[in-house]
């Protein structure tokens, strides 16, 4: 840990001019943005275009830059310290003949690569400053400032098909005069029943219409009722598209099951 | 340093061109949030600027064009040109079923027609709201037919074209008759003695007995 | 209904004329503060209308003025001219400082794109903070891409229509400089020679401090 105590005993081993040296070059650890970002500042001392460092070199400031915070008790990172290590093996690997034994990519093929990181970091650099430096909205050029709203109309569309008026019609004639549509069996309507109604229903559907449609009204509170028109409707309508009189579809599996006159 | 004074004093006596004033009252305009006197502009632009001349020759350029120059108060903002107001409306169609006394009232308009609405009224049973009976006539399905040649004249009501075209029925006629409700299971096909009756009153009422012919 | 129909159809032959095309656009980009595409345009604009053709001419019209119809993504709006901005000192927004982790992630993501996380931080050569990559995509700057058809399918980044229109980009292609970085393959994605990454993803920020204890 670097405590001041540790700054003071470092002072006073460390001639001035050296501590001068390494603070003109360290700074602060916290400054850097990781190994990459100290790689690359070292690389600018050697006053090339980055193309043409010499990755040797390089990593020799590097191990010289840890070394130097080694003696300073500067606490670095893991990552400083990965990047030491690997430098260090490139180092050693592009000192040395290269070993025909050896698989894998070559020393300079790694310091190669290493080149173009820091060119690629670099080029990120100089691209975030120019989109930065470009004008911006809100402070050099500006929308409008009173929008107008776009006011959203509702239209609402009504519908309704012959079968509605139908039913609508004859409810009224048969909620005074009539007696309302009642069975001798209260409770179940007939497959005869319901093909009987269906056939004078039918010429009426040019267009597909839920089967649902044309259940009786008064026939849909009670369950037991419900399933019992239900049911003769549907057979009856089997018996109708048998019969070539209609046409029937259903989308999928428990989807409302749609009916036509055929040839409409 | 001496170069900026001198183009700090210049600016102080020569003002921009007119054509560039124009262009900065234009961007302030546009970019406010609200509208701006002549006093506002002059105190945002450059020293020596005409604030007022630039509006005036900004609104005639504007002139004709779908935004426009307008005075609001002491003040000028840009506004949508009033004939394109339409554009700033978005419409959203929204598919409803009619109420059930609206179909009602359709209903009888149709097998019955031309029809009062006291007529409307004492066959439903119940009084027929204005609302019903002019949502109808704003549908176009309804629309007023001959006054009653009786006492009040009340207006008759009768079924439009548009009513025909939205039910596929080439005329009125084509509606199913009594006979046809009553084989569909509409209607009870074991009428109630009397109902006969009341049913032969409606036709001769309606002038389309034929439609109901048994 | 049959009035409305006939409209239509008549108005499916016979759009307005081009200049009143170019009026409509005008009016309707001058009221949003938000750029449109050419597909928003044409829903709002009668049957039969050239959008683009319009827009073209708008914009011819507005060259060089105070006010700018500019191109945003696929979409357009008028934008004041730049040069003009030092008017605005009123409207102009106080911009939180971005930290300089997000504006290179920024980048690399505009430069990049689409890119994950980790081809973020190879490039950066540091880990990113998960407020980094938050905060740009609360500024709506940023937004998800799809996922790269690779191991762990990881998300990718991408810039959107508001980073677009906040730097004044007709496209990510008008990126300052892409073109040449793009030519010296500084854009490529390379890996490190050999399959195995040597460079730790493990950004372990505890100090080891014990290494260098003596």
């Amino acid at each position: 840990m670097a405590s001041d105590d540790d700054w003071d005993s470092s002072e006073t081993v460390l001639p001035v001019e050296a501590r001068l040296a390494a603070e003109a070059l360290i700074v602060d650890v916290d400054g850097f943005e990781g190994p990459l970002d100290l790689l690359l500042t070292l690389s600018r001392t050697q006053k090339v275009d980055l193309r043409r460092i010499s990755v040797l070199q390089l990593a020799e400031q590097y191990l010289g830059f840890v070394n130097q915070a080694k003696a300073l008790r500067i606490e670095l990172a893991a990552d400083y310290l990965v990047m030491a290590a690997w430098l260090a093996y490139l180092k050693s690997r592009l000192l040395l003949p290269p070993d025909p034994s050896d698989e894998g990519p070559s020393a300079e093929e790694l310091a190669a690569h290493l080149a173009f990181q820091l060119e690629r970091l670099e080029a990120m650099r100089e691209a975030a400053a120019r989109l930065m430096a470009r004008d911006q909205k809100g402070r050099d050029f500006f929308g409008r400032g009173i929008p107008e709203d776009v006011t959203r109309i509702r239209r609402i569309k009504y519908s309704a098909t012959l079968l509605d008026l139908m039913q609508a019609y004859a409810r009224i004639r048969t909620k005074d005069e009539f007696r309302p549509f009642v069975m001798d069996r209260d409770h179940v309507f007939t497959m005869e029943q319901a093909l009987e109604r269906m056939r004078g229903l039918i010429s009426y559907s040019g267009i597909w219409t839920d089967l649902a449609a044309y259940l009786p009204p008064g026939w849909d509170t009670n369950p037991m009722r419900r399933r019992s028109v239900t049911a003769a409707h549907f057979a009856a309508v089997l018996e109708l598209a048998k019969a070539g009189q209609i046409e029937l579809r259903q989308g999928e599996t428990f989807a409302p099951i749609q009916i036509r006159k055929r040839g409409a | 340093m001496s170069d900026t004074t001198e183009l700090q004093e210049k600016s102080l006596f020569e003002a921009p061109p007119i054509a560039e004033q124009e262009r900065m009252v234009e961007a302030i305009l546009f970019a406010t949030a609200e509208p701006m006197t002549v006093a506002d502009l002059s105190a945002r632009l450059p020293h020596g600027c005409d604030a007022a001349e630039a509006l005036a020759y900004l609104r005639r350029r504007y002139e004709g064009r779908g935004v426009q120059l307008v005075r609001v108060g002491d003040a000028w903002a840009f506004r949508t040109a009033p004939d394109l107001g339409h554009l700033m409306h978005k419409e959203t169609v929204e598919q409803k079923k009619l109420s059930r006394a609206a179909i009602e009232t359709l209903a009888i308009v149709a097998y019955h027609q031309p029809v009062t609405r006291a007529e409307i009224e004492e066959i439903r049973g119940v009084a027929v709201s204005r609302g019903t009976i002019d949502q109808l006539l704003e549908l176009d399905w309804i629309r007023f037919g001959r006054r009653r040649m009786t006492p009040g004249r009340p207006v008759t009501f009768v079924v439009t074209e548009t009513f025909l075209d939205h039910f596929g029925l080439e005329s009125a006629r084509d509606l199913p008759g009594i006979k046809e409700l009553r084989q569909a299971g509409l209607l009870d096909s074991r009428p109630l003695p009397g109902a006969d009756k009341t049913d032969d009153e409606d036709e001769a009422t309606t002038g389309q007995s034929e439609l109901f012919e048994d």
